[in-house]
């Protein structure tokens, strides 16, 4: 399946890029997610911690849940509105 | 009445949105861009948003606002791309019959904005740049 | 920093003595003339005061703010005369580097104003007429 | 001795006059003026308990403090800025 990546602030630097495809085997969970993209851009790794992911514009803090094909997933870093 | 944009705010066009004859009080936040952090000294600011889901955040914060404090009406105007010392990065004002609820409302929907609407900030300083949050 | 005027109050105006590079925020409160209260509605206000006494109980208040939350900077202009409404009765603005201090300094002025400041309101109604306060 | 005494909002109604000096014997309280205006002015009678006195732009609770010659005594009913 393919999963849309978003990448903001501190982590579009990192990945060198704000937003790419990646293609995941079905029943892909966001923990595999976030293993596919440490592999392909190693500067991210120490950057998770920092990290909430966002499934469809919401967040979500369960790392085991499956991805569904198509969808888009965001590195949101710290935020810092106002 | 929730806005991002890369234009300058007037946050008295942000508090006339809330505006209306059967309120007494309206209390408008407005946040502004500092001359520095501690003993850094701030040249500019870069804001970036998650824009969609921004919008939704905020909107969703509109929604806990009237839930909690009826007959509020809350506009939130922030701003991204590039600011200098002095500018406005965001405008929150509240309205209510009285004032008492302007003050928890206002305050609320800014706690809440700093927890999870996903809006970035670069400082750029005297001495390097720094992703505000994260301090690198 | 603190006016009685019988002009229209604009809050931005107002806003604007407050600002300055290093605050990060500003907060200003702005209080309307509200077309009811509880079941009577309202056509205007007249508001008095006995100016030189609220000047001076204005500027102690604005003492109080700069020692109970050092670094915040106040301004509050009332007006006085017959006001519409929709129209603007009060505006206190405070800035400080922080937005807590600004909400604290902002609520704690306008309480002290509702206690001890010697301006009077009459609502004129579409029943009569009342000192508030008073109820006659 | 003589008192300037200020009238505002309704007690300025009840008195008929904003302003008025009074002349009281030397040693006189601020009780004693308030007698004095009760029965100068009827009308103000039922509104004593929602007036406070300021005393030279000063609130002054106790009652029986000795006013001073040319002092300003200002009758302040029930405030409501904002």
């Amino acid at each position: 399946m393919q999963i849309e990546v978003l990448y903001f602030a501190a982590a579009r630097e990192r990945a060198g890029t704000g937003a790419e495809a990646v293609t995941l085997p079905e029943g892909a969970t966001l923990a595999d997610l976030i293993d596919a993209l440490t592999a392909k851009h190693a500067p991210l790794e120490p950057l998770w911690p920092h990290v909430r992911l966002a499934v469809d514009e919401a967040f979500v803090s369960d790392h085991a849940a499956p991805l569904k094909d198509g969808a888009t997933v965001a590195l949101i870093p710290p935020v810092s509105g106002g | 009445m929730v806005r991002l944009t890369d234009d300058p705010l007037d946050p008295a066009a942000v508090e006339a949105r809330v505006r209306a004859a059967d309120r007494g009080a309206v209390l408008t936040f407005v946040g502004l861009v500092r001359d520095h952090t501690g003993p850094h000294r701030v040249e500019r600011l870069e804001y970036e948003a998650y824009r969609p889901m921004a919008v939704k955040v905020f909107e969703g914060i509109r929604g806990e606002v009237d839930a909690r404090w009826p007959g509020t009406r809350i506009a939130i105007h922030h701003r991204l791309g590039r600011l200098v010392v002095g500018e406005v990065a965001v405008v929150i004002a509240v309205s209510a019959p009285h004032r008492a609820e302007t003050f928890d409302a206002c305050r609320y929907a800014i706690e809440r904005m700093k927890a999870d609407v996903p809006i970035f900030k670069k400082e750029i300083r005297g001495d390097g740049s720094v992703w505000v949050g994260l301090g690198s």
